[in-house]
C-alpha cells in the first residue's frame, strides 16, 4: 500500500488542527462563497473535526456560515452556543483581509487614502473585534502580492503593530493577536522576539522565491530554506477522507 | 356635570408606501435594519426613497448591501454609519464604492458587534455607549463621533460610542395589523435582532409588511411551522405608521416567507459593476425601468413578473 | 506515526449540594437571583452555605428577599450589593434590617433597573455602565463604588456603575442535564430575565435544578403546556455545575413548579422579628432545626413534610 | 333618586382620572398586598379605567402587580407592552414612600443616619427611575405626621429638591418630578414658584387642623380653609359602582 499524498487543503486543515488545544473553542468569520468558503470555512472546519478526532476531543466551534458542512462532520463539528466574545471566551478566531503587514495588522476597510480611496472595500464588519478579545487569530489570505504590504491603508483588525515599546496589552487588548498567517503558499508566524511575520514553512512543491515574488513586504527572517509544513500523517489524511469528508464535499482532492 | 362617554378607537397605522415615505425629509437619519447583503432589507421603501428623490439621508446600517447601495446609487444618501455595505457572493457594493471612492457619501465606520449597541444604548437612556476593543484601531482615527475617555472606574482608557438616534427605523417583516402590532418569523440561525433594538430606540418605526392581517387576528396568520415556537413582535406602541407591501423585501429575501431573488441581483451587481467602470447606462436603465419607471410597488411586481415571484416565496410564504 | 483516536466524552457536571457549597469560599462574592421577596430563590445552596459556616460574603442580588434575609440571619454575610431586600406581604426582612441597623452588613445601593445591567456591562465588555437616572439622588452619596464623570460625547455628568465580577452565580431552575444544560419555565410575566443575565457574565455558575434529566432529553421532560412556548435556557458551555436539588426554592417559589410555602415563610418571618425585638431564641430554633439539625436537603424536605410539600406543586411541577 | 356620595377611594380614583390625560401611558410601582394594594393598584387602575371611560380613552397602563384586577376591568384596563422608561414614555407615574420632605423628595431606605439606621427599609427598588425619568409622579402615602418630615434621611426617589438656583433639569433629569402628594386626607400639589408641598384640596369631612396634625414638614401654604376636593359626578359614581367595579371587588364601598 502506498503512501497517501495530502493535498495543499488537507495540509492547512492539518495545521489548524495542530494549532487547536484541546478545550479551545473556534470562531469563524462571514464567507461569501468560492475559494473563501473553502479557506475560511471548508479548511478550519475539517481542521477542528480533525483535532476532535485526535487530540482534542472536546474543542468546539461557535456556529459557521455553512449548515452543509455542519450536516456533513455531523458530531465531529461540535458547535456550542453561548460563547462569550468579550470573556475571552473564544481561544481561536480565523478570518481575512484585503491587505497585512507585517504585524499582523489587517484591513478590509479601503485601499489608499480614507477620504479618497482607491478602493472602497465592505467595512470593518466583525474585524476589529477578533483581533481584539480573542486569544488568538489565524489570518488566512490568498497568496497574492498586493495583500502583503508595508503598512496597512487602515487598521481594521490590530495586529503587533509597530507599536515600539508599546504592547498589546499596554493599550488595553486582552487577545494576544496574531498567531499566523495561513496563505496557499506557506505559513508566516509571529515570534515573541520580533512579532514580526516570519516565514515559517512552506507547503510540498512552493519554493522560497516563489514566496518572495508573491509577498509585499520585507520579512526580517527570509532564509534561502525554510522548513517544509509538517504534512498530517497517513491517520490523519485517512480520516479526511474516509470519514471525515468521504464524498470530498469539503476538499477537493486535487 | 355630564360625562362624555367616548369608547377608546384604536388608531389605525395603514398607510400607503408614498406616504410613509414622505415622513422622510431631505437630510433626515434613517436606520435601515437589512441583514447581510441581501437578506431582509426593507426594500420597496428604498425605491419609494428613491422615486421621491429624497436627498442628503443619513442611513444608519447593522451589516448591510442591498438597501444602502441602491440609495447611494440613486444620489439619495450623504452619509453612511454602518459595519458593512456589501453584496456578499455578488461582490462589492458598487454603488457605494462608487460614491465613497468619489467623496459623495461619507462613512462613519463601526465594527458589527457595536451598531446594535448603539441602539441598546438609546433605549436605555445610555449617554453614551462605552467599549474597549477599538483601542489600536483606525476606527478611532476616522470615525470622528467616536470620542476617547478614561474610566472613571479603573483610571484606563475607553472610546465612547454615540448613542443611536435616527429620526426613523425602517424595517420589513412578515405580517401586521392596523393598529401596528407586527410579528416576525424565524430562519435557521436568525431572529431579528437589528430589527428589534433598532425599533426599541424610537417611536418613530416605519413597518412594512407583507401582509396586514385582521386586528386582534394576528397570531391565526401565523404559519403552522412557526407556531410552536417564540416568534418576536413589535408591539403597537412602538409603530408610528405600518404599510402593505408584499414582496417588500425584494430582491432581498425575508426570513421565513421569500427567498432572494439572486437572478435579479446579479443583474443589478452587473449594471452597478459597470457604472463603476464607467459605463453608466445599465445603471441608469436599471432605475429607469425599476424605479422612476414604476409609480408604485405593483407596477414593480408586475415588471418583476407573477411567475418569477411565487418561485420566490418559501414554506412560510406559501401561507402567507 | 500513529494518532490516538479519542472520542468526545462529555464532562459529567453534576456534582452533590455540598461539593457545589464547598466552591464558595469564605469572603467571596456571589449572585443570588431571587425574584422579589419569595420566587425562585436558591434556597436549598443558601441552607448548605449556611450548614457549612460560610463567612464574609458580598451577596449581589436583584430585588431579592428570603435568600439574602437568611444568610444575614445567619451571619454569612459581609455586604450586599441590591436594590431591595423585603418579604413582600411578610414585612421587612428582619435578619437583613438587624444586621444593616447593627452595622454588621454593608449594603451598596442600586435601583431595581440597574441590577442587571451591571451583568450585562460584564457580559459586553464594558469597562463601565454609564446612567443619568441617578443625578440628585443619595445613591450616589452613600454608594462609593458608583463614579461620577463627564461624558466625552455631550459634555454634561453621568453616573459610571461597575460592571458585575461575581465569583459565582448560583441559580435554580426547574430541569438540566448533567453537561449542565438547563431549561427555565415561564409564568404570567415572568421569564428569567435576571438569572439569564447573570450567567452570562461568567463561566463560574452553579445551577441547582428540581430534575436532572437524561443527557439530549430535555425536551422531552419539559411539561406538555410550555412546549408551544420559546423557553429560556442555560446552554451547558455556561455551567460549571450542576447539582439536583428538589424543591430547591422552598419556601419560596419556582416558577411553573412549585408555589411558595406561605405558612412556612410566616413562621420563618416571625422568628425573624422576634429576634429584631430582642428574642432570639424562636430564629436560633429555626436555624437549628431546618438549617444545622439537617444533614442534608433530604433530612430538610422531609422535616418539611412530604404532604406539604406536595400540595405546593403546580400544574408544571406534577408533570416533573 | 337621591345623590350618590362618593367614597374616600372613589374621590382619589377620580382624582386621578382628571389627572390622566388622553393617550398618557402610566406605570404603577410594586404593592405588597391590603391597604398597599387599595392606594397604589385599585385606586390608580379604576382612576385610568374611569378616564378611558370618560375623557382619554386612549390612555394605558404599562402593566400591574394585580392580575385579577386586569379581569375585572377587562377592556377598561388598556395595558401596552412596550413603553421605554428612558425614553420619556411614561407620563405618569405611582409610588410610595416611608418619608416625604416638602420638596417631594422620598426615602425608601432607612430611617436615620444611612451607616446606622434606626430602621433599615427595603432599599430603592425602582424609585429613583420613576423620579428620574416619567413625565410626572403621584405620591401616594399613608397620613401619618411621621411620613411627612422636613428632610428625607435618603433621598431615593428625587423631588424638586431644595435645589437653590438650580433645577431639577440643570442637574439632568428629564422628568418634571412630583405632581402631587396624594394621601387618605388630602392632596398637595407643588405650584411651580415655590415647587414646595402646598396643600390643594382635602376630602369631605376632613379638617385643615386634622392634616396639620398628621404632617410633620412645616408647609409654606396652609390656610385656614383649603378647597374641598373636587367630587366624582354622579356618573363618574355610577360608571365606578355599576360598571367597572360592579362587586366592589376593587374599592371598598365605605
Amino acid at each position: 500500500m502506498s503512501d497517501l499524498q495530502p493535498t495543499k487543503w488537507e495540509i492547512m486543515a492539518a495545521i489548524i488542527s495542530h494549532e487547536i488545544k484541546d478545550g479551545e473553542v473556534m470562531f469563524l468569520g462571514m464567507s461569501t462563497g468560492g475559494i473563501t468558503m473553502l479557506l475560511h470555512t471548508y479548511v478550519p472546519g475539517v481542521g477542528l473535526a480533525l483535532a476532535r478526532r485526535t487530540h482534542a476531543p472536546n474543542c468546539a466551534i461557535t456556529s459557521t456560515d455553512s449548515p452543509d458542512m455542519e450536516r456533513i462532520l455531523g458530531d465531529d463539528m461540535k458547535v456550542i452556543s453561548g460563547a462569550n466574545i468579550y470573556l475571552g471566551e473564544i481561544d481561536i478566531g480565523l478570518s481575512s483581509c484585503a491587505q497585512v503587514d507585517k504585524y499582523g495588522n489587517q484591513n478590509i476597510v479601503c485601499i489608499g487614502d480614507y477620504h479618497k480611496p482607491s478602493v472602497r472595500l465592505v467595512g470593518p464588519i466583525l474585524q476589529p473585534t477578533h483581533l481584539a478579545y480573542f486569544k488568538r487569530e489565524i489570518i488566512a489570505v490568498d497568496h497574492e502580492a498586493r495583500n502583503f504590504v508595508d503598512k496597512v491603508d487602515f487598521i481594521s483588525g490590530v495586529g503587533h503593530q509597530d507599536l515600539g515599546p508599546k504592547s498589546r496589552e499596554s493599550i488595553g487588548l486582552p487577545g494576544t493577536g496574531p498567531c499566523m498567517i495561513m496563505t496557499d503558499l506557506c505559513v508566516f508566524d509571529f515570534p515573541l522576539g520580533t512579532r514580526t511575520a516570519t516565514l515559517k514553512w512552506i507547503y510540498p512543491g512552493v519554493t522560497v522565491d516563489e514566496v518572495r515574488e508573491n509577498t509585499g513586504f520585507v520579512h526580517d527572517y527570509m532564509p534561502e530554506r525554510v522548513p517544509e509544513a509538517p504534512l498530517p500523517t497517513q491517520e490523519e489524511i485517512r480520516l479526511i477522507r474516509e470519514e471525515l469528508d468521504p464524498d470530498a464535499a469539503l476538499l477537493p482532492r486535487s | 356635570m355630564g360625562v362624555r362617554i367616548i369608547m377608546s378607537e384604536p388608531t389605525n397605522k395603514l398607510r400607503s408606501l408614498s406616504e410613509a415615505a414622505k415622513l422622510v425629509k431631505d437630510g433626515s437619519t434613517i436606520c435601515l435594519v437589512g441583514r447581510t447583503g441581501r437578506a431582509n432589507h426593507p426594500m420597496a421603501f428604498a425605491y419609494e426613497l428613491v422615486r421621491q428623490r429624497v436627498k442628503d439621508l443619513t442611513i444608519i446600517a447593522v451589516n448591510n448591501g442591498l438597501s444602502v447601495d441602491l440609495l447611494c446609487g440613486a444620489g439619495c444618501v450623504r452619509r453612511v454609519e454602518t459595519s458593512c455595505v456589501g453584496l456578499e457572493e455578488f461582490g462589492l457594493a458598487s454603488n457605494f464604492r462608487r460614491a465613497v471612492e468619489r467623496g459623495e457619501v461619507e462613512v462613519a465606520e463601526y465594527p458589527e458587534d457595536l451598531v446594535t449597541p448603539r441602539f441598546y444604548a438609546t433605549a436605555h437612556g445610555m449617554p453614551f455607549y462605552p467599549v474597549r476593543g477599538l483601542l489600536g484601531s483606525d476606527i478611532l482615527k476616522y470615525n470622528e463621533d467616536i470620542k476617547e475617555g478614561i474610566s472613571p472606574i479603573d483610571g484606563k482608557p475607553y472610546s465612547a460610542l454615540p448613542p443611536a438616534r435616527p429620526d426613523w427605523v425602517v424595517v420589513h417583516a412578515p405580517i401586521g395589523d392596523t393598529r401596528g402590532n407586527v410579528v416576525f418569523f424565524l430562519g435557521a440561525g436568525y431572529s431579528p435582532v437589528g430589527e428589534l433594538e433598532a425599533t426599541r430606540c424610537t417611536k418613530n418605526n416605519i413597518i412594512t409588511v407583507e401582509r396586514i392581517v385582521p386586528d386582534d387576528q394576528i397570531s391565526k396568520y401565523i404559519p403552522t411551522q412557526f407556531r410552536r415556537s417564540y416568534l418576536p413582535t413589535i408591539p403597537e406602541f412602538r409603530t408610528r405608521v405600518i404599510v402593505e407591501a408584499p414582496f417588500g423585501s425584494h430582491p432581498s429575501s425575508l426570513t421565513g416567507v421569500t427567498e432572494a431573488d439572486t437572478e435579479f441581483i446579479e443583474m443589478y451587481a452587473k449594471a452597478g459593476r459597470a457604472r463603476l467602470k464607467g459605463d453608466p447606462e445599465s445603471w441608469e436603465s436599471f432605475l429607469d425601468k425599476y424605479v422612476y419607471g414604476c409609480g408604485t410597488h405593483s407596477d414593480y411586481l408586475e415588471l418583476v413578473g407573477a411567475g418569477v415571484l411565487a418561485k420566490l416565496r418559501d414554506v412560510g410564504g406559501d401561507l402567507i
